[in-house]
């Protein structure tokens, strides 16, 4: 395999900031929680459905806690006490609160003990369940081995969850082996889950259960013709992380678009919301062996790539030790890098090398999620096909895990069926050709790959420092991340971030920690 | 230069005068006017020898009609009292091509008048038209009994997917062409029979030839006009100078504006040539004079020009147009501007909200506008013409500039021309930084001007530094400001919050007033008047402040402070 | 004479009106075609017709769709107002009467009268105030009654500013599923109804307020003095980006008369704040208003729309297409049923529904 | 002393209409030799492959128009389709003179020219407001034509002293937009729109423009619309002034503003008629 020669003592130093840093971050908002937790606690108790207007119980049972000024408490704690003084199942209760017929903060106390027992074993079906379709995958896995890397990732981006399906076994056909289906416009900013089938959208799909679940079949009939498990991709962010962490978790995805701090930079979300559910989503995923995607392709398509490689991997950095403290293992989480360098600079494809290695090399056993050209990309198919080919070759080259399939029409509109086509024909050409070429060729030391690593290395070391100096929040504030400004106290969705009260409880959280503590029962997706 | 703004004004005059004598000519003169097009485009088609289209024929058109209007409007007042702008004549046989026998409105239309072929082409082919409609609608009136459905204007028609046997019957019929099918009609389109099919080509190589020779007069008529071309620019030029001249005279009347007297600066002294060097010895600080020296009099010294005969700038009730309409529109009363200059500097003081900054602009204005060539709106004017007119901007945000260093910068282009006579307006300079420094920096700039201007410039300076006039012993002049009785800061007569806010039934009243600017609006007294040099300079600030409603808490202690500094 | 025999061109031809605008629910949905049938059977009856666009029609190829698109055609009489970068050859045939202003792209606008037949593209001015003085300049020159086709679904034409009626277009391509159509056009045809303040004394009073360009407040009578109101203004011209801070001005208002936009987010704001008293939101009128569905407050204008007709296009771009009778006959259904009996019209097929609309009988 | 001739002394830029091409008239694809019309097609038909889909390939080329069509590839793509490379000849001529090409009329200026120009015509800088409305968080497009640094080495807007520009950024409600440009007095709204699925960018844009109607602003600025799926065609059909496709430059956007600007003010005198 091809090695830069870097100086481990500053990787080192970089991984020990960074854990600082996260650590902080964590620390100050351990005492926080935000209504997508509850709503998400709500739905390992099983409430589930909307209101005849179309209003999510989850939303109402939490938005109904919140306006009496109980959801301080969380929201397992008034739900189990609801079900025990009412003698109803939580959706029962949710929908009693719906229709008007009852106020669950002002219900009898049924007793502390009782009530933290109740809510504990209300979750545990869900919890059961995902233990479940995990066990599902690792089988799958087994029977349907996928054998080559790096994994073919292609995106369905149609609107029409029908329509996606189709294509996604299309694309599955065509050698893709991963899926993603492209959510709809907008979604991050709703404060709610769709729900039901959807048939439209703006520029995707809308992310719902009941969709996951029509692609996940879709998908698992198209895996068992090929002998080839076909994974499935879909979008864990905006203002409703952890409640996609769980339909997603339950309807047995395997992979999710999942970054610590992309919501607060290109969404204008508030900070303290995104950092407390992330780590809850996170919590999820790790649990259901769901590996999450980072963003940090948005650096490279936001400023300019060539001098965006330090922030790149400070926030790599920074995704990692967020994830590792949410559980995740390394071989579940998926950093995300992309091919961006503009193609007029002269060795541009030395130094993405370069860098696409170094990132490789720094986070060993993370499937790196490499993505292709998008910014330098025109109306010129053929110029954007071969570009698209070099791509291809620094991925196996460098020994890439996820492969985000380039299109030779990126500029123009979402994939034709051709595209993909043309464009999985391509990569998979590349993969068999290049299959063994980086095991043969060696970096030369010192020369411009190595000059280029070592530099970009020390920038990121350095502008990590300086995070750690001011504390995350206030780099933040004062740009450091992509020349985004966001305020700790500005951003959408702060007003669902509360304060934790005395009596908080949330018994999601406790045995998703018991279980991921409990390293030997959970064997990861990917064998080690 | 005087000499021919002075002609301006007279023809100004002149016009001004017949508008008054002909009121109702006028109003159409400039209807006239109103509705004429840019005819600059054509002629330049027609210089370069081009074809016009149509709409540029219509320009030219329209042109002949205006000028023929308006010269017989102007024979009206008799065309001799017009001094210069008369139309020329000459331009009917222009008229007469564009519009063969047609009065009135102008229009343009490629007339069967111009060709007595291209009008039989036209006959011809309206006849060839009205028998195809003949034949289609025989052929349709054949189809319509046998089917018993209409047959649209179109040749149209639809046949409802249930009605079989009528379907059935429509598909067999060789007079019709299934065209589309919709989820529950089958559409059919009449076929041309073939003495329509005939006519159809017929029709097209007509339209063909129509088109042919349409474009044909188009390029005679274009060469036609060439040769009438100087006439027709002259034309042009002449409406254009007019149209120019009423717009001047149409603003002097709405804004009843006077004509300015326009003197030689320094012409009093009759030596006549080099006004540089006559200003210089005439109006520069006197030797031995030294400006300070009046500061303790109290008497209002005569610095500068004192053997000059009479002010160099007078304006008297002059007004800001658009200052003006925005004071109606409240329904305020508006105090005209009077000042004599008759010193190379002079100081403007005043409280805030004063109109300082108004009465400046105004005096600009008049300036600009009487070098312009325009009725100056005020009561009476006299001044010299100036070789550049310098209006120190406001606070205008000059990307990395601090307000202070723009307008430092902007500073340094009217001292560059300090050969030149120039009228130079300052608005509180250095406002933006400490006062004393602010101050300071304000006196030597104008002391400046006091001993090194050569070319005759006015200066005037508005300010809120106590004592700058007379530190610098030139003419001060103040704002009279907020009137006696509204000046009892404590007195229950000051402005209190809520006044003007009181509004009764059936009525209106806005917010805009409820501020307090309205009680401003009504108490402040805008005249300007000389005063002695050290005349204080009002402290009218703080009952501004209470006016526009300021916490009286802040009022009261900034009272004391105030005492105390005092 | 018998309702149900009145044709479109006859409930136009008999209104009464100098100036019609037809706008569609989207695109598609047959404005030119409507506007042709118009225009030869007004002119079958003798009248003069101006033509006009509010934007672009009558060109050969669709600039979105790149689809062939219906050509308008002048006939010999007509009074027609275009761009002259557009008019080609055809200003041979026009007797031309007029050139004014600047449209940037296509050139000057040309008024002219058809000397002969004239199939045209019609560009119309770049907004809608200057449309408004085409229309009355076409009327000035001799036009009986000017058709002014609105562009895409913009509704700009349709302001009773600009034209004295308007008929609405509709069709398949605004929705495939009749039911769902039916429900979104309701809910057009509602906005576009909204009539004047059922109060004189504020009807007249929002009538004042809209020349002003400020945001207004209408106060009730104090104190004995019922049945008289006073206007109040305020220091904003607009609501945009300050829905809540002027409700925060309401006071005791019996209305708030916008002279700009009336958006969804005033709405909403006015919504809220309705619910502790009455508030009515008047706009100037229903052009300006931006609802995305009906508001739960009082919504009126100062000068209403008079909705003439809607007329229905059954077939998509796509080619699908309803059964014209049922279409027409749901939709006509479903505009009753909120209480607005206008005609509707399928000037293809000829299909049409007059039942129950009032006033329709003619002589 | 001068004398202008008035305010209907202006310039007058031709009518809009295409000026007759002095080359050949009619034109054809040039593949190989001139005029031989010969063209490359590349589509996908729901057909598994076989002879029956290459059948229909052919058939489908020659509803192009195209003559003697020829499948140079015909892939399986999986669910039955066949994805086709074909080649073709074009046998009908293109005339060009019959076209009519939409585009701003401007010319190209360089940097000092814009800046002097608007200095003279304004005497203040032009106040230009752009954001990415509604759904469009795309702001790529937006950022290279208003951000200092430009692209591709030609800088932003915000580099020429004669603009004062405000980016509001992405996903800006339409009417915040026309409220920040009312705040700001702006002479012009630049809009980015990249997200055209399902037409919403159609939507979205003719409700922009029927908002500034309300408003009162339509005639004020000057409104241009520029993303990777819009001509200046459609911008004009939309109500827009001009519209702006893929690969403009910052200052192709510049001298248009500079000149659509200085135009509307020498035609200030039209604006009462």
């Amino acid at each position: 395999m091809l090695r830069l020669s870097i100086d481990t003592k500053t990787v080192d130093r970089c991984h020990e900031i960074a854990e600082n840093i996260t650590s902080r971050v964590m620390e100050e908002l351990s005492s926080l929680s935000t209504v997508a937790i509850e709503r998400t606690v709500a739905r390992f108790a099983g409430v589930d459905g909307v209101t005849p207007d179309g209003v999510p119980l989850p939303n109402v049972l939490v938005d109904h806690l919140a306006e009496k000024g109980k959801i301080h408490d969380g929201v397992a704690v008034h739900l189990a006490n609801a079900c025990l003084a009412l003698g109803k199942t939580p959706v029962q209760v949710s929908r009693m609160i719906a229709g008007g017929e009852t106020d669950i903060s002002t219900l009898e106390w049924q007793g502390t003990e009782e009530v933290t027992r109740k809510a504990r074993e209300m979750c545990r079906d869900s919890l059961d369940k995902i233990r479940a379709r995990r066990a599902e995958r690792e089988a799958l896995l087994e029977e349907l081995p996928v054998t080559q890397t790096p994994w073919l990732y292609v995106i369905c981006a149609t609107g029409n969850i029908h329509e996606d399906a189709v294509q996604g076994k299309m694309a599955a056909a065509q050698g893709a082996d991963v899926i993603a289906v492209i959510r709809s416009t907008g979604q991050s900013l709703l404060d709610f889950v769709p729900h039901g089938l959807t048939t439209e959208g703006f520029g995707g799909t809308y992310a719902t259960q009941a969709n996951f679940r029509l692609m996940r079949e879709a998908l698992d009939e198209k895996s068992r013709k090929l002998g080839r498990y076909v994974r499935l991709v879909n979008y864990c962010s905006g203002l409703c992380m952890p409640e996609i962490a769980y339909i997603g978790a339950v309807e047995r995805l395997d992979m999710m678009l999942n970054d610590a701090m992309y919501g607060i930079l290109f969404r204008d979300i508030n900070m303290e919301r995104t950092f407390a559910d992330q780590n809850f989503s996170r919590m999820i995923n790790a649990y259901a062996g769901i590996i999450i995607n980072t963003g940090e392709d948005n650096y490279l398509t936001t400023v300019d790539a060539f001098n965006a490689g330090p922030s790149v991997l400070a926030s790599q950095f920074m995704n990692y030790h967020f994830a590792k403290k949410a559980g995740l293992r390394d071989e579940q989480i998926g950093l995300g890098h992309a091919f961006e360098i503009d193609p007029a600079i002269e060795d541009s494809l030395s130094y993405e090398l370069a860098m696409a290695l170094l990132v490789r090399q720094l986070f060993p056993d993370c499937p790196v999620k490499y993505m292709p050209p998008t910014v330098h990309k025109k109306g010129d198919i053929f110029s954007a096909h071969v570009l698209d080919s070099n791509f291809n070759l620094v991925s196996v080259l460098t020994g890439q895990t996820i492969h985000l399939v380039g299109m030779l029409t990126e500029a123009i509109h979402t994939p034709l069926v051709q595209d993909r086509y043309l464009s999985i024909k391509s990569a998979a050409y590349m993969r068999r050709a290049a299959q063994n070429l980086g095991h043969n060729l060696e970096i030369k030391r010192g020369g411009l790959l190595d000059t280029r690593a070592a530099s970009i290395l020390d920038d990121t070391l350095k502008l990590l420092r300086e995070v750690n100096e001011k504390g995350l929040f206030a780099a933040i504030t004062e740009g450091v991340f992509a020349g985004v400004k966001r305020l700790r106290t500005g951003g959408k969705g702060r007003e669902g971030v509360f304060k934790k009260s005395r009596w908080y409880f949330n018994p999601v959280e406790e045995d998703l920690r018991a279980g991921l503590s409990d390293r030997s029962q959970a064997p990861g997706p990917i064998q080690d | 230069m005087e000499q021919s703004l002075g002609h301006e004004f007279d023809r100004l005059e002149a016009a001004l005068g017949l508008w008054r004598k002909n009121p109702d000519l006028f109003t159409e003169m400039l209807g006239i006017l109103e509705s004429l097009k840019d005819p600059l485009h054509a002629i330049s088609l027609l210089q370069e020898g081009q074809v016009l289209s149509p709409a540029e024929l219509f320009i030219l058109a329209n042109l002949c009609a205006c000028v023929r209007r308006i010269r017989h409007l102007q024979d009206q007042t008799g065309i001799s009292k017009w001094p210069a702008n008369t139309v020329p004549p000459g331009l009917e046989p222009a008229e007469v091509l564009l519009a063969p026998g047609s009065q009135g409105q102008p229009r343009f239309y490629i007339s069967d008048a111009y060709s007595a072929s291209l009008a039989e082409t036209r006959r011809l082919r309206k006849h060839k038209q009205e028998m195809w409609h003949r034949e289609m609608a025989k052929q349709a009136r054949a189809v319509e009994t046998a089917l018993g459905v209409r047959i649209s204007g179109t040749g149209e028609m639809a046949i409802r997917k249930t009605g079989r046997a009528q379907l059935e019957k429509a598909r067999l019929m060789p007079e019709l062409g299934e065209t589309r099918q919709t989820l529950s009609h089958v559409y059919f389109k009449l076929k041309p029979t073939r003495d329509a099919v005939n006519l159809e080509t017929e029709l097209n190589l007509l339209k063909a030839k129509q088109r042919a020779q349409e474009t044909e007069v188009l390029r005679e008529l274009s060469g036609k006009l060439k040769q009438h071309l100087p006439v027709v620019e002259a034309a042009s030029q002449a409406l254009g100078e007019l149209d120019f001249l009423l717009s001047k005279a149409e603003l002097a009347r709405a804004t009843d504006a006077t004509r300015p007297e326009i003197i030689r600066p320094g012409a009093g002294d009759g030596s006549g040539s080099g006004k540089a060097g006559l200003s210089a010895k005439h109006r520069g600080p006197g030797e031995g004079l030294s400006p300070g020296k009046g500061m303790d009099s109290g008497i209002q010294p005569e610095p500068g020009r004192n053997s000059s005969p009479g002010p160099d700038l007078i304006l008297q009730g002059a007004f800001h147009p658009i200052v003006l309409n925005e004071v109606k529109s409240r329904g305020g009363t508006y105090q005209p501007v009077s000042i004599e200059l008759d010193s190379i500097v002079s100081v403007i003081t005043g409280p805030n909200m004063g109109g300082k900054t108004v009465a400046l602009s105004t005096v600009g204005l008049c300036v600009a506008m009487a070098q312009w060539g325009l009725m100056v709106p005020c009561n009476y004017m006299k001044f010299g013409l100036y070789d550049f007119i310098y209006f120190q901007p406001g606070e205008e945000q000059t990307p990395g500039l601090s307000s202070f260093a723009a307008e430092i910068v902007s500073l340094k282009q009217p001292l560059a021309r300090a050969g030149e006579r120039g009228l130079v307006l300052l608005d509180e300079v250095g406002r933006g930084t400490n006062p004393s420094q602010g101050r300071a920096l304000y006196a030597a700039l104008l002391q400046y001007y006091l001993e090194n201007d050569t070319a005759g410039s006015t200066v005037i300076a508005t300010t809120h530094y106590h004592g700058l006039a007379a530190t610098l012993g030139v003419p001060h002049w103040q704002v009279r400001g907020l009137a006696t009785e509204a000046l009892g800061l404590k007195d229950s007569k000051g402005p209190e919050a809520g006044e003007g806010a009181g509004w009764s039934e059936g009525s209106e009243r806005t917010e805009l007033a409820g501020d307090g600017l309205d009680w401003l609006y009504r108490h402040m007294d805008y005249t300007l008047q000389k005063v002695g040099p050290d005349t204080p300079t009002p402290q009218d600030a703080l009952v501004v402040a209470k006016a526009l409603g300021l916490d009286a808490a802040i009022i009261d202690k900034a009272l004391k402070f105030h005492g105390r500094g005092g | 004479m018998i309702e149900t025999a009145l044709h479109l061109a006859d409930v136009v031809a008999h209104s009464g009106i100098r100036s019609v605008a037809i706008v569609g629910t989207a695109k598609n949905v047959g404005k030119t075609v409507t506007m042709n049938y118009l225009v030869s059977e007004l002119s079958a009856k003798g009248l003069t017709v101006g033509l006009v666009s509010s934007g672009r029609d009558g060109e050969a190829i669709d600039a979105f769709t790149g689809r062939p698109k219906p050509s308008v055609v002048a006939p010999q009489g007509a009074w027609v107002a275009t761009a002259e970068g557009v008019l080609g050859e055809a200003a041979a045939g026009l007797e031309i009467a007029d050139v004014s202003g600047h449209q940037g792209l296509f050139g000057r606008l040309v008024l002219g009268r058809a000397a002969e037949p004239v199939a045209l593209e019609l560009v119309g001015p770049r907004s809608a105030r200057e449309l408004g003085v085409l229309v009355n300049k076409l009327l000035d020159l001799g036009a009986d009654i000017v058709l002014v086709d609105g562009a895409l679904d913009r509704m700009a034409a349709a302001s009773p500013k600009v034209t004295d009626a308007t008929i609405l277009a509709t069709g398949a391509s605004l929705d495939m599923d009749l039911e769902t159509m039916a429900q979104q056009l309701g809910f057009i045809v509602w906005l576009l109804s909204r009539p004047e303040h059922p109060v004189k004394g504020i009807a007249s009073l929002a009538k004042q307020a809209v020349e002003k360009d400020r945001v207004c407040f209408i106060h009730a009578g104090r104190g004995g003095m019922q049945g008289r109101y006073t206007l109040r203004p305020i220091n904003y011209p607009t609501v945009l980006g300050v829905e809540d801070e002027i409700l925060e001005r309401a006071g005791d208002a019996a209305a708030v008369v916008v002279p700009g936009a009336v958006s969804q987010a005033f709405l909403d704001s006015a919504r809220s704040w309705a619910k502790q008293r009455e508030l009515a939101v008047i706009a100037s009128d229903a052009v300006g208003i931006f609802a995305s569905k009906r508001p739960g407050v009082s919504l009126y204008v100062t000068r209403p729309l008079n909705l003439l007709a809607v007329t229905v296009n059954p077939v998509t771009s796509l080619g699908i297409s309803h059964d014209p009778r049922e279409m027409v006959r749901v939709i006509s259904a479903a505009l009753r049923d909120i209480g607005y009996a206008v005609p509707v019209f399928d000037v293809v097929s000829g299909e049409k529904s007059t039942e129950g609309v009032s006033g329709m009988a003619v002589g | 002393m001068e004398t202008g001739i008035g305010h209907r002394n202006c310039q007058v830029t031709s009518g809009g209409r295409a000026s007759s091409a002095p080359h050949s008239d009619l034109v054809l694809p040039y593949g190989d030799e001139l005029n031989d019309g010969l063209m490359q097609v590349s589509f996908t038909l729901p057909v598994a492959a076989g002879a029956l889909a290459e059948e229909a390939a052919r058939q489908a080329m020659k509803l192009m128009g195209l003559e003697d069509p020829q499948v140079a590839e015909a892939a399986a793509i999986g669910n039955n389709a066949t994805f086709f490379i074909g080649y073709g000849r074009l046998t009908r001529p293109v005339e060009l003179s019959k076209l009519r090409v939409a585009k701003p009329m401007w010319q190209e200026l360089d940097q000092g020219t814009i800046n002097r120009l608007l200095q003279e015509t304004l005497a203040r800088p032009l106040v230009v407001v752009g954001a990415a409305t509604g759904q469009d968080a795309h702001t790529l497009g937006l950022d290279a034509i208003l951000n200092y640094k430009g692209f591709a080495g030609n800088r932003g807007l915000e580099a020429y002293s004669a603009f004062k520009v405000v980016n509001m950024g992405s996903q800006v409600p339409n009417e915040s937009l026309v409220a920040k440009a009312r705040e700001l007095t702006a002479d012009a709204i630049l809009v980015s729109q990249v997200v055209t699925e399902r037409n919403v960018h159609l939507a979205n844009l003719t409700n922009l423009v029927e908002l500034l109607e309300a408003e009162g602003l339509r005639d004020k600025v000057v409104l241009v619309v520029g993303g990777p799926r819009i001509t200046h065609a459609l911008a004009v059909e939309l109500g827009y002034d001009a519209g702006f496709g893929p690969g403009t430059r910052p200052q192709d956007v510049a001298s248009y503003l500079a000149q659509e600007i200085a135009r509307r003010h020498v035609e200030l005198g039209h604006l009462h008629e």
